[in-house]
């Protein structure tokens, strides 16, 4: 294993591999903490980033964080990178790579450089990047890089924010979810999916409530796709069964250990993403997965180690999780970032700090980047918190974020944004709808010429008959 | 949103964030199962002379497993709880929990995130558990865990030498709801169990949640497939309801 | 004395009048802890959110915060409100008005609304509406706000963010102080002021300072103000002897108790407004004055006590030193957020949102807020911090920000924005320099059209004789 | 920024966090004042015989003060300091400070927030303003106060007994200047005293700063002028250098 020192003001700091390097580079959070793995003074993290900005980024494919041999993600990530993609970068050091990507960002070709760029970097080589970012360079990286997708909407565009609209419910009832999709849609939400997870686990639920948000969805020709976030093993089962399924998810993360945790693997993966572009349902595109991440997951499996046993730190194996996304051509890829809780991202600055290192990670792999700006009630944070989040991330050009009613997700335990954040969002950005979400708003009325949602009383609405859809 | 509405919300907010620190009151949970005639006796910290059942009470079905035992995480207090769910998922002292006749289904009764919801809930909906389980099922002494992640479970099952270890947690607390419980069912628990190897019915609580009954119907349905199957976990699934995938009876027109 | 109480979930809270109410409805920070009059538990705090929502606006001029009698800061505020203006709002209670405030903003007349509003309000009523929003809801309102003032250049327009360039040097060298006034020339920053902190207190020193900006000012026809941030009786002193003064510069707190700890009364403060406004030396405007503010001021001089004796919050204190500003229509009121350090704003979150209240008080009060985003060596907050508060006051339409070389103030010993801060923010957000000086930047080849500041070597700059002045 | 710059930026920020918590070297202070001839003899702690001076030592200007004085705040940590800045105001005890001949000035060498910056330039510049000012000015002991804000001074002055006091104090660690001292002059100290009844001199430091013997000028130019004026403060201005507003010296042509 290679070793780096550093000596900074007569003290000398020496890290045991990438992986020890990587970690105490990490800007605080209490995950690393738990895993014991953080650097134990600023000093020490500041030696770390120093010594990081020297390390070539070929060091990175030379230098596995996680064993190739038995960690299928690193095989994946080794597998498949672009050499001709990485030319560009492939002589410059992590601090040279930064300094490249800011001064890139004011040039009038920076998205497509970015693009072009995506396929020749790793996750490895992006989160080793972020760590010597301040908040701005993430936000202004991420801002001039350019990813869309699409299905029956189109996702990523610039100057466009999509809503996952969220209306989940403790029992699974049909009619509670169709009223929350009703109040989301008469606010503007929805474009990105009409997404709900199912509190039980019975196929036949899960069946049910694709059936209908799928009437829902044609009834009133609405150009969104529709989504039940089960296990892809059972979202598999429904696809044979008939089922109208548009979206194939699954939670991953960035080691296989972890994602057996989960109860996936690669090919399962792969599966339930062949049997979601069997059905060709998708209009504008046929991006078929929606996947969701967070920092903290691995650890929380046990299944955060790399070379030599050591902990790897978690932005690390959150970055090698956009590497799984990545393969699946997803549709959106959302990183529920405040969602576990205190014991990996303590407080409202390390959810603000990770939610824009995610995005920014997201977005240079070339994934269409949602943010669920999210906080437990256990965790030390607030609204205040997640507004600043939301409309950090608003600038930073992200590509969805989450709609739940009141804020409130009386399901999941926790909160996130509210339709009400979404047009606040939009708003003070001048951020507009997905493009074929915004023409049916405005073919109903419900939006202006100018990107604002009309008040719009739920029983003259076009869809008044709505939530008689789930009481029949 | 409407000042009323914002404020309201940081009300809850502040309410639940108290929910998560409560600490659960353990004489009174003891007394609760104990009135319910599902465990019995005051040699609470003991373990039982037998894993098996006798009759006593209706609300448990008439069956009575001894007297819950009592035991602790290695999390000291709250604060390192929440810091540390390492530590909540490791028994400090597992020598109350001996395995005698060895049990069919085994239930820690875990405050998790919300000793609130274990206190409310976990009596009637163990009770429930109890009548739903064929009477041909032998069932352990209930084990009251604190500052318990789900995996402690997996020692706990382990040392009472369960088949399927149920543990009852009380999940994070929500806004509007700050006293919901979850089942995670382990087949065969033991040390290094993943969650992949678990199933899980979760937002049990009243009104509004899941009703114990359904509940206890869907776990009871869970632990007859994980015996057939030979295992719990992602390829186990709830098929409580019938899928009839093909004929929807949601059609719109 | 009014008393206030409130029953929530069972438990009554009682509120010992108005300076109680605030106290206990601020969002935690610690200076209110300090002073003993902060609320003891989130419960208390919402319980007084929510008293404080059903409290008459009027009621703020039935129930003096600080004694009219003893204190001519609450006599300006009384004496000055327009009743006329009021009318609007004038039957509505504070939660009532914080509705208003956000049902107006989506409207295309929200600024013109919100101008003639301002006088009509007073400090006491926009500090209690700011304790009950969210930060979002103190950006989009303080987004909605047009306030312009002018001297040289125009400050306050919309899609503009000016800079103050504060070039400080430890001894007040010319030469230093010459070479960072380039620097910041170069990366587009001064639009708002060149402002100078004399290090020393010697009016001959100040005299030296003023000379030399105001050389480089016309020997290149630079369409901004200079001043030296030296106490207004110095500055009398040198308009008296000839000095070429522009902006009048004196720091301001809201209790006349207060302003005598930094010597300075009402009538001084209108004897240098006047002395400024005697050069006539403004082209576009005549706003001559520059006024600092910052929370926890009062506190610190043990001036912070209202009727009875209680403390006032520093929250509230810092909205009625808007009110001393409001009377000189200054050019710039500039609140130095996280400047005096944690005993009055602890950490990195406490920064953020006391930067965005006030900016919302200020601006709602009419006046032309900019806000140094800064902390200090013995806080808990770092550059990802301003980095948020940053992009935050930016999309809130703030005024001006400071800029000074490095983020590091040499003298002053705190860190606050870059000149390349300043050109992030702007590029992040299409932020433009005011008007007057972008058409300087660009008559000089040091701006393109699209509002990015080209590269520009110091050496083949028109300005380049600019550090040869000092030397002189 | 280049990532350099950012990187030495944050090592920087480090650093000066550090200072700010440093404590002061009480002991290695006292050495330092006694090698220099400016205070004498171990009697620490205790009030000196007399606030009259003696010659002994060249770079005090031959005087002394008699031996050094140590006080420390009401501010029990540095946690507490820096929340507290009102606790650091306060003396915890100030039966050390007796006055006995009143004298014309008194010195307090104060932590601040750079316990450093006291340590590292303090005694050369007590032995600056030593030399600075006019024989005829009768000097009280140092005081060294710990945990200390510039008020509280205001206190000690009193208890000394003297017509001026001159708080030697470290100021907040800058990220390129972590050792600041400022000189804030109290003409006729007393509990109460408003910042607007003081003068300053600041960024004395070297290299880079003001230096001590010029930073001594002034305050003894600001002493003669309080002498004059009766008290010091706003009204108080700095005219070390001739005031010539006329005819800058800067004319660019
Ligand atoms: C937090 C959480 C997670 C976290 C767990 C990590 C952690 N450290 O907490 C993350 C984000 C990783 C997660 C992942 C998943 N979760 Co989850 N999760 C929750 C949530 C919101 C709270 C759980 C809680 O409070 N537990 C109590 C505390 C005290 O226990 P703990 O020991 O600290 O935490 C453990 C359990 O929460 C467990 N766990 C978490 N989710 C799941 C899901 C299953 C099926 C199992 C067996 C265990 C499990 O993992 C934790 C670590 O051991 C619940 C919803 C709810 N209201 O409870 C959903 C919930 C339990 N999860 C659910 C699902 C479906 C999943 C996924 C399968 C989604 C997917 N398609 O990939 C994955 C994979 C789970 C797995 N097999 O590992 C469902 C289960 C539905 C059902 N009836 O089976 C729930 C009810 C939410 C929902 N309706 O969508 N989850
Ligand atoms: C913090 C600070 C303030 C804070 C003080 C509040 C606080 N709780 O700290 C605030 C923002 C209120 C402030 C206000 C002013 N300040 Co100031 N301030 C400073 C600063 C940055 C740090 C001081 C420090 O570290 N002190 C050490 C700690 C340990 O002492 P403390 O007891 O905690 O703090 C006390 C002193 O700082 C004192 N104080 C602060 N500023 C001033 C200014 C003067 C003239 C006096 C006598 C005392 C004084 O007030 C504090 C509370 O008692 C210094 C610059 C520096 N590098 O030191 C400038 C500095 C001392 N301030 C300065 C000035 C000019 C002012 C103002 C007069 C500006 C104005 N025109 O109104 C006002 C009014 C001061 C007054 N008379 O009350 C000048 C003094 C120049 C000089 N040689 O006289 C300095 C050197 C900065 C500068 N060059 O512009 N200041």
């Amino acid at each position: 294993m290679t070793r780096y020192g550093q000596t900074v003001r007569g003290v000398t700091y020496q890290f045991d591999g990438l992986v020890d390097l990587m970690a105490k580079a990490t800007p605080a959070r209490s995950g690393d903490e738990l895993a014991g793995c953080a650097a134990t003074s600023d000093a020490e993290r500041v030696a770390a980033q120093l010594t990081l900005a020297d390390v070539p980024l070929q060091q990175f494919l030379d230098e596995p964080l996680v064993p190739y041999e038995t960690d299928e993600v690193t095989r994946l990530i080794f597998d498949s990178h672009d050499r001709a993609a990485f030319q560009p970068v492939a002589s410059l050091t992590v601090g040279a790579f930064r300094d490249w990507l800011l001064d890139l960002v004011p040039r009038a070709d920076s998205g497509a450089v970015l693009t072009a760029l995506a396929p020749g970097l790793t996750p490895e080589m992006v989160a080793a990047v972020s760590k010597l970012m301040r908040n701005q360079d993430l936000i202004a990286v991420a801002r001039a890089t350019r990813v869309t997708s699409a299905f029956r909407s189109t996702i990523g565009l610039p100057g466009r924010l999509a809503t996952r609209l969220q209306p989940n419910h403790p029992t699974d009832d049909r009619r509670g979810i169709a009223a929350a999709t009703l109040d989301g849609l008469l606010l503007g939400c929805g474009d990105a999916v009409i997404g709900v997870n199912p509190a039980g686990d019975s196929p036949q639920t899960c069946a049910d409530l694709l059936h209908l948000i799928d009437e829902i969805r044609s009834t009133y020709e609405i150009p969104t796709q529709s989504c039940v976030l089960t296990h892809v093993s059972t979202t598999i089962g429904l696809i044979e069964a008939g089922v109208p399924v548009d979206l194939v998810f699954q939670s991953v993360a960035g080691t296989q250990a972890a994602n057996q945790g989960f109860g996936v693997t690669l090919s399962m993966l792969r599966e339930g993403y062949e049997a979601g572009l069997s059905l060709g349902r998708g209009t504008v595109g046929q991006n078929v997965m929606y996947m969701e991440t967070g920092q903290g997951s691995a650890l929380s499996a046990d299944a955060h180690r790399g070379v030599g046993g050591r902990p790897v730190d978690q932005q690390t194996l959150e970055a090698r999780a956009y590497a799984v996304c990545r393969e699946f051509k997803p549709l959106l890829v959302n990183t529920v970032v405040g969602f576990i809780g205190p014991e990996y991202l303590y407080d409202g600055k390390q959810i603000v700090r990770a939610g824009l290192e995610d995005h920014f990670c997201g977005k240079l792999l070339g994934l269409p980047m949602g943010v669920d700006v999210c906080y437990t009630n256990h965790a030390e944070a607030d609204q205040d918190d997640m507004d600043n989040l939301l409309t950090l991330l608003g600038v930073a050009g992200c590509s969805f974020v989450i709609a739940v009613p009141g804020a409130d997700d009386v399901m999941l335990g926790y909160q996130s944004t509210s339709f009400h954040d979404a047009l606040f969002v939009r708003q003070a950005l001048g951020l507009r709808p997905a493009p074929e979400f915004e023409a049916w708003l405005e073919g109903l009325g419900m939006m202006d010429g100018g990107g604002r949602v009309l008040p719009v009383e739920p029983s003259a609405s076009a869809l008044r008959s709505l939530t008689g859809v789930a009481s029949r | 949103m409407p000042t009323r509405r914002v404020l309201e919300f940081r009300l809850a907010h502040a309410v639940a964030r108290d929910a998560v620190h409560d600490p659960l009151d353990v004489d009174a949970l003891v007394a609760d199962l104990d009135r319910r005639g599902i465990s019995a006796g005051p040699d609470r910290g003991k373990a039982p002379a037998s894993g098996s059942t006798s009759a006593t009470d209706e609300s448990s079905n008439g069956r009575s497993l001894g007297s819950a035992i009592v035991v602790t995480s290695q999390a000291a207090s709250r604060a390192e709880y929440l810091r540390r769910p390492d530590l909540g998922r490791l028994p400090a002292d597992l020598s109350a929990v001996a395995p005698s006749s060895p049990a069919d289904v085994g239930f820690v009764l875990a405050d998790g995130l919300s000793a609130r919801a274990l206190q409310t809930h976990g009596p009637a909906l163990l009770a429930a558990l109890i009548q739903a389980l064929p009477t041909t099922m032998t069932l352990a002494p209930p084990v009251i865990a604190t500052q318990a992640r789900v995996g402690l479970g997996d020692h706990i099952g382990e040392a009472l030498g369960v088949q399927t270890v149920l543990v009852l947690i009380g999940e994070r607390p929500g806004l509007s709801v700050a006293d919901s419980l979850g089942i995670y069912l382990t087949h065969r628990p033991r040390p290094g169990r993943a969650d992949s190897d678990r199933n899980c019915v979760s937002n049990i609580h009243a009104p509004g949640g899941l009703p114990y009954e359904v509940a206890a119907r869907v776990v009871s349905g869970l632990i007859a497939g994980a015996r057939q199957l030979g295992r719990s976990g992602v390829d186990l699934k709830d098929t409580s309801r019938e899928v009839e995938l093909a004929t929807p009876d949601t059609a719109l027109s």
